[in-house]
């Protein structure tokens, strides 16, 4: 097979199966759950080659394709053509997130069979196109080619968790699509003015014309535009206080839509901060690299004081998330290797994660039909597994070494203490309260009483240990040994350091 | 400038055609209006032929004053035109759009103003007709198909939405 | 010795294989745990006696790069590692094989024996670790493993009350741990050990620094050696199945934080500041701990709080600059600790209650048990002849000698308390008559005495090894090319010896007459203070002053951040839809449904642009 | 040469569209909002006769436009009228005020 047609492939494979699915009698139940699991494995299998590619010691570089897409003139016929082509590449930190992208999908899509009830059919079909839409996302080398499989994201979301979520899932999905939709407005914006400026919208290139002092941008034009990506990413992150969308997406979507959402839809604004933040405003970052680490302090303990006193489970965990992603401003806001690769790290390691506890959650909401801490307790004896793995889930995020959590959280911090001992140093607190909410949750609901007679709960069975068990065997390898992640990783890194340093 | 007859002819049938417009605008009775009209509509034709257009002259007659302007004529006659109801619109709108109407006008005049094109001779009086029936026939034969094929959905669904259901038909 | 890192590998693959097949071995499992731990209990004996002649091995590989540096993993066998290699898994071996018994008829008994695999690892990883990242990466798994086990009996409340509280405490901590490393990395550019105390040798790290990270790194002892004001969770911790209390309550986990002290020990030699504090939080907690003993009611507790305050001694040495006292003392400390766990485990396993106050007159019942308590209760409370007595001489010689007479006055006090409560303890359990009914009062299966006849013997004989008699071969050993660390033995004068003893003994005799003979009223003591009495057997209101302080405030906090998110955050959204939808409701009015006026509205908008178009030259020129 | 320019005729396309334009958006009647709409397509097609002579390359295709346009606003005036016919029906009215069944 040609190496170049490989990540159009692997991007829109799984359109294959939504018109596989649309030619499915709605009835056909059994077929379309295998068919829009299978549909997920192309991805998977190719994303794996491609890791094995790089593996070999070859060059990602091999898998890059540009074909002219579009083009037209200036208002004026002397100006730059402006071009905008269909580019895809992976470098070695889109092909982590392509693999994760593609593995927590395939993992989603066995959720699914579990989580969803009713109309699989469109289930599938969204879901594939949003399986879609986020590789794209990861493998696009310009900025119009990132917004359209971008928006491609949101719609099938927003339906996903409008349709089949739970009882405030309507209000969920709006304020999902409006934040985002704002978000990905602000993100419109600045593509557009950097497209009209410079002619171009390839990532490449934009970072040689941006980082060109003489180029067409002044400075506090380039900040400006900077603060703008700041606030269109940190919608996604979420940053706070723009956060509130995502507590409601977290709690009201169902299980399988979570995994998706918060393993890997949040990475999207990380990946944004990181490719075009950084990759194309090294300066203005710097510039502002305080102020990110200080909004990255706010995130991280407001999260877990918040995560404290909430009686939810899943409340715990949607703030949580927003803890996390604290780490990875912070590790960001580092601005040197070892807080940038901290970043990614977190990145996959809370991609992994919370995909794993909102699996398990959702598997304990349908045995037990609450999330409620206080109405849950010693589900260890019912469910030894599922408790366990929640335990071991909940110990991963933590930051619990031997597991993916520590090595991103130990990255951040070694990074910021070089740079602000004093913000790291408060931000150790959120560690202590991470440890204090995550137990505080977890132990309520697995030890102690049983608040409530479970009987005939069911522990995990069958198919569902499969994503639980392959989530678990990966955080514990990134934990183990780290460099299986590091490496790919290197090349990024490097260019990132050398725009910083510039 | 010279006072030649086509300015006259010009002067002439433009001013015939705005008095019938602002007749159109001002007179009371709808059949009024819809006479007024026709005057604009042969002056217009007038026009064309000043364009030497005389093709287009000749059908402007045929359809506007004749076809469109019996067609209204037959719209007032099955509607009852002269109920008297309070208007449910201000003034205000009235003066809004004539403002902008007046805006509008101004600003499209001051394109009109700069307008300077080259005049260049032409062909056009010659067999007018003959050239537009070559043009229609060659270049333009597939819109003109299209446009028969536009006239005949208009007959259809103009009597479609025309007939009368049988149900209310029983009412009355 | 190149082996040495098979060492923990056994317990973690005891843990996985129990943890995979465990359901079905059931009982069998114990098989499984007791054969791997011997195995590095075997492995270990080996790599001690090669390192007695052989120099220090250590070998790494690459573990994870950041930028230009390539942080490692690997493993050391120094003197220190190849002893704490050998304790421990002895002590885990014994345990492995006493939990056998103790556990019978558990239900959920592989999985106890998983944890208790899981933690063996990672207390094997961590006293091997040749740098500081790895030693805190097992550190944390220590913890967990420990946790697991405190919760063991999940059902139950306390259970899960205590297993929290350790793992949070121990974390506070940590993070000291954790920020220390951290700092010392970017001062030195290394996490190993080595690199590190050249870099404090070298002068490269300014003496701040050098007593910042000291002190951070010794929080994280704290966390772990339960010393003040981190202790509470230590007395909690006894919610655990017993063994696991002997295990890692007594001999291994708590005497992390000593390890960790004692690995570092050229880092804190550096700093005068943060070595007087850890002499002095250690000769406090040493004390304290010990006046809480004095009132507890339930056994294990009491040996709980006397681990306390005996890792406040080994802190008190080491912070006295006597390394060799304090892991001398830490080596002791584990096999009669361990004893007095394991037999109060046989005890509780016989009587079925942990409170003294219903136990009395088991000397005839458990045959076995009582003299094997009395041994370890006379070696932790120094009695000549017995190993606590030689490690508690040396450990009260270098807070004399290393010119801290406070703190060595104190160590006296607690040395003093340390033998009452000790045999207060013995004299309620063991002697008098029996204060509740008892039924089927059994010895335990040999399986558990095994062990205990083996800890009993090394509590007596291990102090023989490092004696101002017969040589001090331990302290010889332990810094032999290491002058660094201080001398191998310090001589002090023979008083400190005398009055240890005096000091001692004194202690059991007030006890005898309190609790064993019965000619002082036990109250005679509580009446005199009531007050006092109701403070210490309340353990000085710690726990309610956190949470009253810590806990409030974390809560308060938190709720006050909830305000503001319910009204600050989404009060802002909240407006921003409220003004939308105003906005919708407006627009919705003017939505008259004429035809006509919607196309005057769209007109007039284009006029309106055509007018401004006219006038300004629009965008094109 | 013609002594009339081309912004003459294209003025009185102006004058022309705009009463239509007035008449269309102002008029109650719903007969004379169509005829004023016949109006302005008439200007328009002033404009594309005045262009097929006057406008920079002069040919026949402006009067073919115009005849197309022609053709459209009859077909437009014939359905209009229907429905016209059909909204007096049921509401027995013709003036467009009142018929409002775009609300909601």
């Amino acid at each position: 097979m040609n190496l170049q047609s490989i990540l159009s492939i692997l991007v829109f494979s799984p359109l294959l199966g939504i018109i596989v699915l649309a030619m499915l009698p709605k009835t056909q139940e059994k077929a379309i759950k295998a068919v829009g699991f299978l549909a997920t494995l192309p991805p998977l299998i190719l994303s794996f080659a491609v890791y094995a590619h790089f593996l070999a010691g070859k060059s990602l570089s091999d898998f890059s394709v540009s074909v002219p897409w579009i083009q037209f003139h200036g208002i004026n016929a002397q100006e730059p053509i402006f071009s905008v082509s269909y580019e895809l590449a992976v470098s070695g930190f889109q092909l982590v997130l392509v693999v994760l992208t593609s593995v927590v999908s395939t993992l989603a899509a066995i959720g699914a069979v579990t989580f969803i009830k009713k109309e699989w059919k469109g289930y599938f079909m969204l879901f594939l196109l949003l399986v879609t839409g986020m590789l794209g996302v990861f493998t696009a080398e310009n900025l119009i080619l990132f917004f359209i499989f971008f928006e491609v994201t949101l719609i099938p979301t927003f339906f996903l968790i409008g349709k089949w979520g739970y009882f405030e899932k309507e209000k969920a999905a709006y304020s999902f699509l409006i934040y985002n939709g704002l978000g990905s407005a602000v993100l419109l914006i600045v593509i557009m003015i950097l497209f009209a400026k410079t002619g171009t919208t390839n990532i490449e290139l934009l970072k040689e014309i941006v980082g060109d002092p003489s180029g067409p941008l002044s400075a506090d034009f380039k900040l400006g535009l900077f603060i703008a990506l700041l606030v269109a990413f940190g919608v996604k992150l979420p940053i706070f206080p723009l956060h509130s969308w995502m507590l409601r997406v977290h709690v009201q979507a169902p299980p399988s839509v979570v995994m998706i959402h918060s393993g890997i839809l949040l990475k999207i604004g990380a990946y944004g901060l990181i490719r075009f933040g950084m990759g194309i405003f090294p300066n203005q970052f710097e510039k502002l690299a305080t102020l990110i680490a200080i909004l990255g302090l706010i995130n991280l303990l407001y999260g877990a004081f918040l995560a404290f006193i909430q009686t939810d489970f899943k409340m715990v965990l949607a703030y949580s998330s927003i803890s996390h992603m604290g780490i990875v401003l912070i590790g960001l806001a580092a601005m040197n290797e070892a807080g940038i690769q901290g970043a990614i790290f977190q990145v996959v390691s809370h991609g992994l994660i919370s995909a794993l506890l909102f699996f398990l959650v959702g598997v304990l909401y349908e045995r037990t039909e609450t999330s409620l801490i206080d109405n849950l307790g010693g589900l260890a004896k019912g469910m030894p597994l599922a408790a366990g793995f929640l335990l071991a889930g909940a110990l991963g995020s933590l930051g619990l070494p031997g597991m993916s959590g520590f090595v991103s959280e130990f990255m951040a911090f070694l990074g910021l203490f070089k740079v602000q001992p004093w913000i790291a140093a408060v931000g150790t607190i959120g560690i202590i309260m991470t440890a204090a909410y995550l137990l505080r949750a977890v132990l309520g609901m697995t030890y102690g009483r049983a608040h409530r007679e479970f009987d005939g709960v069911l522990d995990l069975r069958g198919v569902e240990l499969v994503p639980v068990v392959v989530l678990m065997l990966l955080i514990v390898l990134i934990g183990v040994y780290p460099s299986v992640l590091s490496s790919p990783l290197q090349a990024t890194l490097e260019t990132i350091m050398l725009g910083l340093g510039g | 400038m010279t006072f030649s007859g086509e300015f006259f002819a010009f002067m002439a049938l433009a001013l015939v055609a705005i008095i019938g417009g602002v007749l159109l605008l001002n007179l009371n009775k709808v059949v009024h209006m819809v006479v007024a009209l026709i005057f604009t509509f042969v002056s217009i034709a007038g026009i064309y032929i000043l364009l030497s257009a005389e093709f287009v002259a000749a059908v402007q007659v045929l359809i506007y004053s004749g076809a469109i302007t019996i067609i209204m004529l037959f719209g007032i006659m099955l509607t009852k035109p002269y109920d008297e109801s309070e208007a449910t619109t201000g003034k205000w709108r009235k003066i809004l759009v004539f403002l902008g109407v007046l805006g509008f006008a101004f600003a499209v005049y001051l394109g009109i103003y700069h307008l300077d094109i080259q005049q260049v001779p032409t062909t056009l009086h010659e067999d007018n007709t003959l050239q537009i029936g070559k043009a229609l026939y060659s270049k333009y034969i597939i819109p003109f198909e299209f446009v028969s094929v536009l006239l005949l959905v208009a007959l259809i669904g103009a009597i479609i939405l025309a007939k009368r259901e049988d149900k209310e038909g029983d009412k009355e | 010795m190149e082996n040495a890192w098979l060492i923990p590998l056994f317990p973690l693959l005891s843990f996985l294989l129990l943890l995979l097949i465990g359901k079905r071995l059931r009982e069998a499992s114990a098989y499984v745990g007791i054969l791997l731990t011997l195995a590095s209990l075997v492995f270990s004996i080996l790599v001690l006696f090669e390192r007695f002649s052989e120099p220090t091995y250590m070998a790494k590989v690459n573990w994870l790069t950041i930028g230009e540096v390539h942080l490692t993993a690997g493993f050391e066998v120094n003197q220190l590692n190849a002893l704490m290699l050998f304790i421990v898994s002895l002590v885990s071996f014994l345990v492995h094989t006493y939990s056998k018994g103790y556990m019978q008829g558990d239900e959920r008994f592989h999985v106890f024996y998983a944890y208790l695999g899981l933690f063996t690892f990672a207390m094997l990883g961590l006293v091997i670790s040749p740098n500081i990242l790895q030693t805190y990466i097992f550190w944390e798994l220590v913890g967990v493993g420990s946790f697991l086990l405190i919760g063991f009996y999940f059902y139950k409340e306390e259970a899960k009350a205590a297993a929290k509280k350790a793992f949070i405490m121990t974390r506070i901590g940590d993070v000291g741990l954790f920020i220390g490393m951290i700092l010392l990395f970017w001062q030195t550019q290394s996490f190993e050990y080595s690199e590190i105390f050249k870099a404090v040798e070298a002068g490269s790290v300014s003496n701040t620094m050098i007593t910042l990270t000291a002190i951070l790194i010794f929080i994280g002892a704290i966390g772990k050696s339960g010393q003040f004001p981190l202790h509470t969770w230590l007395p909690d911790a006894m919610e655990g199945p017993t063994p696991v209390s002997a295990l890692i309550h007594a001999a291994t986990m708590v005497a992390a934080g000593v390890y960790l002290v004692a690995a570092l020990f050229p880092l804190f030699l550096a700093s005068k500041t943060a070595l007087l504090t850890v002499a002095v939080i250690g000769g406090f907690t040493a004390i304290f701990a010990a006046s809480i003993g004095l009132v507890q009611t339930d056994i294990k507790r009491v040996l709980a709080y006397s681990t306390v305050s005996q890792l406040g001694y080994m802190m008190l040495a080491l912070g006295c600059g006597g390394y060799v006292a304090g892991v001398f003392h830490l080596m002791t400390h584990a096999f009669f600790k361990a004893l007095l766990f394991l037999a109060a485990g046989s005890v509780i396993h016989a009587v079925h209650t942990q409170n003294i106050e219903e136990m009395g007159g088991l000397w005839k019942k458990l045959k076995l048990t009582a003299p094997l308590f009395l041994i370890g209760t006379l070696a932790i409370s120094g009695v000549p002849g017995l190993s606590g007595f030689f490690s508690k001489d040396e450990i009260l010689v270098a807070a004399w000698e290393g010119g801290h007479p406070v703190l060595f006055l104190l160590a006296l006090i607690a040395a003093f308390m340390t033998a009452f409560y000790m045999f207060r303890l013995f004299f309620m359990v063991f002697t008098g008559d029996a204060r509740s009914e008892q039924r089927d009062v059994n010895e335990s299966p040999s399986v558990m005495t095994l062990p205990m006849v083996l800890l009993g013997i090394l509590a007596v004989v291990a102090g023989y090894i490092n004696t101002p008699w017969f040589g001090s071969f331990l302290g010889d050993w332990l810094v032999d090319g290491n002058p660094i660390l201080g001398a191998a033995h310090i001589e002090g004068p023979a008083w400190i010896m005398i009055a240890a003893t005096v000091v001692s003994l004194a202690g059991i005799l007030f006890a005898y007459f309190i609790y064993g003979k019965r000619s002082i009223a036990p109250d005679w003591l509580s009446g005199k203070g009531d007050m006092l009495h109701t403070v210490v057997s309340n353990k000085y209101y710690i726990d309610e002053f956190y949470q009253m302080t810590v806990v409030a405030i974390v809560t308060g906090f938190s709720y006050f951040l909830r305000l503001i998110d319910t009204f600050l955050v989404e009060g802002i959204v909240k407006g921003v839809v409220g003004f939308v939808q105003g906005l919708g409701r407006t627009g919705a009015k003017m939505q008259s449904g004429q035809v006509q006026t919607y196309g005057a509205v769209a007109f007039l908008g284009l006029a309106v642009l055509a007018v401004i178009y006219a006038l300004t030259g629009g965008y094109l020129r | 040469m013609s002594s009339v320019p081309a912004s003459a005729f294209l003025a009185l396309a102006l004058i022309l569209f705009c009463i239509g334009l007035y008449g269309a958006l102002t008029k109650r009647n719903t007969v004379i909002v169509l005829i004023s709409i016949e109006l302005m397509l008439n200007a328009v097609n002033i404009n594309l006769v005045t262009f097929s002579k006057y406008g920079v390359s002069p040919s026949i295709n402006g009067q073919v436009f115009a005849l197309f346009a022609m053709a459209v606003a009859a077909a437009e005036a014939a359905v209009g009228l229907a429905i016209l016919m059909a909204l007096y029906r049921n509401k027995k009215t013709v003036h467009i005020d009142e018929m409002n069944e775009m609300k909601h």
